[in-house]
């Protein structure tokens, strides 16, 4: 039994960092490459979710094609709001601040007008329980991990080993000294949202299956990929990976040792504390 | 000595970029502190007016320590500077750029100021008339209502020159004064340099331009972050290494 | 003419001061010609949130952009209302304690805050927040949990010899009044230290941290100090709030929360003093009006806010001194300078 | 003319960076500008590279007008910018620095060969090329800046102040390096404040002062000229 509750934590702790960690790499590679802080990056994660709901549940295909529709719409989405919300204000913190939070709230009341504020379920992907010499884990959540591995590597590579990849470090890095090279800026921009909100719509629609869907889902992601990339470092992308996987472990863990609230507040001074013992985050360049 | 540096030492990263500097200043001069781009002169400030904490050495001033010391406790002690690039409040006045710099001398509690006290009020109008003052005495009362960041660059220069004097410095640091103005403007910021002078300042000054030497009554000659001549502007001209440093080859041209 | 006071000439700052006292009196004589107790609510709340806005703008011009602000508003309620629920002590007194505690948590904050700037400083006081909250939880014994606390004391009445007594359960006009006058109040200090040599230096501080502590302001006791003061006056806020609304839950003042007071602020625009109080106005009563949309109501709030980014970047008090800074130049050039 | 910049004007706000700037480069010239900081040298490039907008004003390159175009329009007819202070990509190694330089080629083959010349010409970087450019020395940094310009097929390369920061045989090494360049066809800007360099290289100078063109004229004029002297050796 006890090997059972075991293996269960390890899944929750790889299921939770995974869904962490799609979100928290969009909303990092949107802070570093076009410099903006995103708020609406976990509304985009819920109505991710949404339409994945909306193709397998009201439609009724099959939901792992959901789950790729869902992606690609909300990829373009993407395309469509750097366009239109972020483009023109970049340079300007105060305004982008506004326009991002008006867009969660846009968001919201959107899903609120089109699907309602009951919570909805979408139907597992791995239906059951899976068991391993003796150990069950559920199959969803073991299915979340390795989508979520798999993307990230996919991700990793594309930025690692592609020309656009190498050129989206180069602007994170020097967006002037970026363009001098005849990188073509915007582009790079629109390439770099498009993929951050599809990652973030594939963390939508698994959560939809592993827990439940609400228009509010958002506000307590946003909090974490927040968290995620303070831990990590503003600027690291290998730190969101790390700081994902923590904030995995202590929020799939520290509930089994203390209860209620403490739970948040404990994570939460871990945090402080590490803050102000390395203001630049655990992989961060110098503040 | 006035200003001392011992062994004044700055890495950066493994890099030093100053090592083991020994300078000094005396009370009532004005020393030239020279050397190619990248020499280490900017550092040497930033490390005496505390915006850079030392890896080695120590700072006296007037006998009194201050290596490591935070900039606004270095600023009240009586050492004022001035940066590199015209750094100013860019969204206030020429004017409330200078009343602003008048944070030390008189000083206003909370209390004071939130109650708008009579002693508070004297004390703003002893201040406005020390800044109209400043104003004259650099030449900027026909621009004084111009936002900071609409003033032209040679006035933005003076403009700091000004806003370091609000804190009555015994001790100005001057980084490049005179750099990027016309040749009107070069003569006559070192017109208000010798007027802050003999006003019993002493500055300290590092310039690119060789013009201002003739204002100073020593230079230091720095190259890689330590001392390599020190003397009267007409001995380091001699000086082969300082030709070398300079020019990269031993004639001057 | 004093620090942060250069520019207006004699005559015009008359003007100003009857048009301020015009538009208090009209406040004060609101109540005679509504009695709607849902628009007097309306009213009160907005009263609230503009101290509230008005108090983060203080934190604001010293360069920090704060994601913790309601967290303060909360301590300041959750103080007023454990003192004068637990200890039956006069909430005449727990009201101005909660700004205190809500002080002390700011400047205990505050000091390692100052290690990071911009939108770090945002990003971290964000947890600051968070923690706050947290911590309301953690004390679930006093502070009823998520479940809320219930049962606190309303204002005590007042009787002043020779006029009938001043009863806070007998309808919302006292209560208007009640925070109207404690607006006026607030306000009058922030805007005299923001117009003041400490206001000087937080706005200087905000500019270049560099060039002021060249000059000798000491840039982490000036953002202490802006950081007291807003967090002060955000637990009057709160405190008040809870002697009103007499029941708390911790999820009102949550990031969400903090986030709004951002927007009425931002939305407002931060050039003026004016802005936190027309945002907050715009942004609490034009919703309420549009309340009959039901679900679609959120759209209005969103609207205004994409409406005021992509048409006035300075926010719509940036439009008012638009149109004043035009108007101004106007006449500027039809009266010779003075010259003072 | 390769580049012809007909009265460049450049306002801050109110504040005034240029005025009035003319200056021609031809086909396979050394061009320097000469001036001290805050002179509005750096803007002009900026202004060349598409960074900053200008207030009025004209700018032909081949004959075609740019000011307006993209940045990357602007590399892609050949004017390249080596910014000031070098602006590598510090946590990106000296071969992918280098890639990027080549960020609007599609010719792999030509890329290829152009790696393999820039390493014959630099062989330090070939030794350092997995290394982290922000780890470089001062010399190498700027090696690896012009060895990254020359990646992207300059006609003509903008070269701001790249003496900063270097060390006395660097300099002279320099001369060299950008004359070697400058015989393979490609024609120079320098931009610079150090005038032993500037007058060592440059066929053709302008001196800045204050956003205006005092001087201009064939680089033996500038040899005698008092106030080049004056201005930067003292009386």
């Amino acid at each position: 039994m006890i090997s059972d509750v075991a293996a269960q934590t390890v899944v929750n702790v790889l299921m939770l960092s995974s869904i962490y960690i799609l979100v928290a790499l969009g909303f990092a590679l949107l802070l570093t490459v076009l410099g903006i802080l995103n708020f609406a990056h976990a509304a985009i994660y819920m109505v991710g979710g949404y339409i994945c709901y909306q193709l397998a549940v009201v439609v009724g295909i099959n939901q792992w094609a959901s789950l790729l529709i869902s992606m690609i719409a909300v990829g373009l989405l993407g395309l469509f709001l750097e366009r239109v919300f972020f483009r023109p204000f970049l340079k300007d913190m105060n305004r982008i601040v506004v326009v991002t939070l008006a867009l969660i709230i846009i968001l919201q009341a959107t899903i609120n007008v089109t699907v309602g504020s009951y919570i909805r379920r979408i139907p597992s992907f791995v239906p059951g329980v899976l068991r391993f010499s003796g150990v069950s884990v559920s199959g969803d959540r073991l299915a979340t991990f390795v989508i979520g591995g798999v993307l990230l590597l996919a991700v990793i590579l594309f930025i690692r080993k592609t020309k656009t990849g190498l050129q989206m470090l180069a602007i994170s890095q020097d967006s002037d000294g970026a363009a001098l090279q005849g990188i073509k800026t915007h582009r790079i921009f629109a390439v770099t949202t498009a993929i951050g909100c599809a990652l973030a719509a594939v963390a939508g629609s698994l959560m939809g299956a592993i827990l439940s869907l609400s228009p509010f889902m958002g506000d307590i992601m946003l909090v974490k990929a927040i968290e995620i990339v303070i831990l990590a470092g503003i600027g690291s992308i290998g730190g969101v990976l790390i700081g994902g996987l923590i904030l995995g472990a202590l929020d799939a863990t520290l509930p089994l040792f203390i209860s209620g609230s403490a739970t948040d507040l404990t994570g939460l001074c871990i945090i402080i504390i590490l803050l102000l013992i390395r203001p630049q985050g655990l992989f961060g360049r110098e503040v | 000595m006035f200003l001392e540096t011992k062994e004044l030492t700055k890495n950066f990263g493994g890099l030093a970029a100053v090592f083991q500097l020994e300078m000094s200043v005396r009370e009532g001069e004005i020393v030239g502190l020279i050397g190619p781009n990248g020499a280490g002169k900017t550092t040497v400030f930033n490390l005496i007016t505390g915006f850079l904490r030392p890896s080695g050495g120590r700072i006296l001033f007037d006998g009194k320590d201050i290596s490591g010391k935070k900039p606004h406790l270095i600023a009240k002690m009586g050492i004022g500077r001035t940066f590199q690039l015209a750094y100013l409040f860019p969204e206030f006045t020429v004017f409330e750029n200078i009343v602003t710099s008048f944070n030390l001398y008189p000083k206003s509690s909370f209390w004071e100021a939130l109650f708008k006290t009579p002693s508070y009020r004297r004390k703003e109008l002893y201040i406005l008339e020390q800044a109209k003052e400043i104003l004259y005495l650099v030449g900027l009362e026909g621009v004084k209502n111009v936002l900071g960041r609409n003033l032209p660059h040679g006035y933005q220069k003076l403009l700091t020159m000004a806003r370091a004097l609000a804190i009555k410095p015994r001790i100005l640091l001057l980084d490049e004064p005179i750099a990027g103005m016309s040749l009107e403007e070069i003569n006559y910021a070192m017109s208000v340099i010798e007027k802050i002078r003999s006003q019993g300042v002493t500055i300290l000054l590092v310039e690119h331009n060789m013009r201002i030497m003739t204002l100073c009554d020593r230079v230091i000659v720095i190259n890689f972050g330590n001392k390599i001549a020190e003397g009267s502007m007409e001995e380091v001209r001699q000086n082969q290494e300082v030709m070398k440093a300079y020019f990269g080859r031993e004639d001057a041209a | 003419m004093v620090a942060g006071e250069h520019a207006p000439s004699g005559g015009r700052n008359w003007i100003k001061t009857v048009a301020y006292a015009g538009l208090i009196i009209l406040l004060f004589l609101l109540p005679l010609f509504v009695d709607s107790v849902y628009y007097l609510h309306t009213f009160i709340i907005t009263l609230i949130y503009t101290i509230a806005a008005c108090s983060l703008r203080t934190i604001l011009i010293s360069g920090q952009l704060s994601i913790a602000h309601a967290a303060f508003m909360g301590l300041g309620a959750y103080v007023s209302s454990i003192f004068a629920r637990e200890l039956n002590w006069t909430p005449w007194l727990t009201i101005p304690l909660g700004g205190v505690s809500a002080m002390v948590v700011g400047v205990l904050a505050g000091y390692p805050l100052t290690r990071v700037r911009a939108i770090y400083f945002s990003m971290v006081s964000l947890f600051v927040g968070l923690a706050i909250v947290a911590l309301m939880g953690v004390f679930q014994k006093y502070t009823g949990g998520d479940i809320g606390l219930i049962g606190i004391p309303p204002l005590p009445s007042i009787t002043i010899p020779g006029l009938p007594t001043i009863n806070f359960l007998s309808s919302k006009i006292p209560y208007y009044y009640f925070f109207l006058l404690l607006t006026v109040f607030c306000l009058m200090i922030l805007h005299s230290l923001e117009n003041s040599r400490i206001g000087m230096s937080w706005k200087a501080i905000a500019q270049s941290y560099l060039v002021a502590s060249s000059v000798g302001i000491n840039e982490a006791g000036f953002r202490v100090l802006a950081l007291a003061v807003g967090c002060f006056f955000a637990g009057i806020a709160g405190a008040g709030y809870a002697h009103y609304n007499m029941v708390l839950t911790r999820s009102s003042f949550g990031f969400l929360s903090s986030v709004n007071l951002l927007i009425y602020v931002l939305v407002g625009g931060t050039g003026s003093f004016f802005g936190p109080i027309i945002g907050t106005t715009v942004l609490v009563i034009v919703p309420e009006i549009f309340r009959w949309l039901k679900t679609f109501a959120p759209f209005v709030f969103g609207g205004i806010m994409l409406l005021v980014v992509f048409f006035m970047p300075q926010g719509i008090a940036g439009l008012f001194e638009q149109v004043k800074t035009k108007f101004l130049h106007f006449q500027e050039r039809k009266k010779p300078r003075d010259v003072s | 003319m390769l580049l012809r910049v007909k009265d460049l004007s450049v306002y801050y706000g109110k504040a005034m960076a240029l005025e009035n700037v003319s200056l021609e480069v031809a086909q396979g010239a050394v061009v320097t500008i000469i001036g001290a900081n805050g002179a509005g040298k750096s803007t002009i490039l900026k202004v060349l590279s598409g960074l900053w907008p200008s207030t009025s004003g004209e700018v032909y390159f081949d004959n075609k007008k740019i000011e307006g175009m993209e940045p990357y329009e602007i590399v892609s007819l050949g004017l390249v910018h080596i910014p000031e202070g070098r602006r590598l990509f510090p946590y990106l190694n000296v071969l992918e620095n280098l890639k990027l330089g080549a960020s609007l080629r599609k010719d792999k083959e030509g890329i290829k060969q152009d790696l393999e010349g820039v390493f014959t010409h630099f062989p330090i970087l070939r030794d350092r090329r997995k290394q982290k450019a922000g780890s470089l020395s001062g010399g190498e940094q700027m090696m690896l800046a012009i060895a990254r310009g020359l990646m992207s097929k300059p006609r003509l390369l903008l070269m701001d102040e790249p003496t900063l920061g270097l060390a006395p045989v660097m300099v002279v090494e320099l001369v060299s390096v950008i004359q070697a360049i400058n015989k393979t066809g490609v024609s120079v800007l320098l931009v610079e404040q150090n005038v032993f360099l500037a007058l060592q290289v440059a066929h053709r100078g302008y001196v800045l002062e204050v956003g205006k063109v005092i001087l201009e004229g064939n680089i033996d004029q500038f040899r005698d000229s008092d106030l080049v002297k004056r201005a930067y050796l003292g009386e």
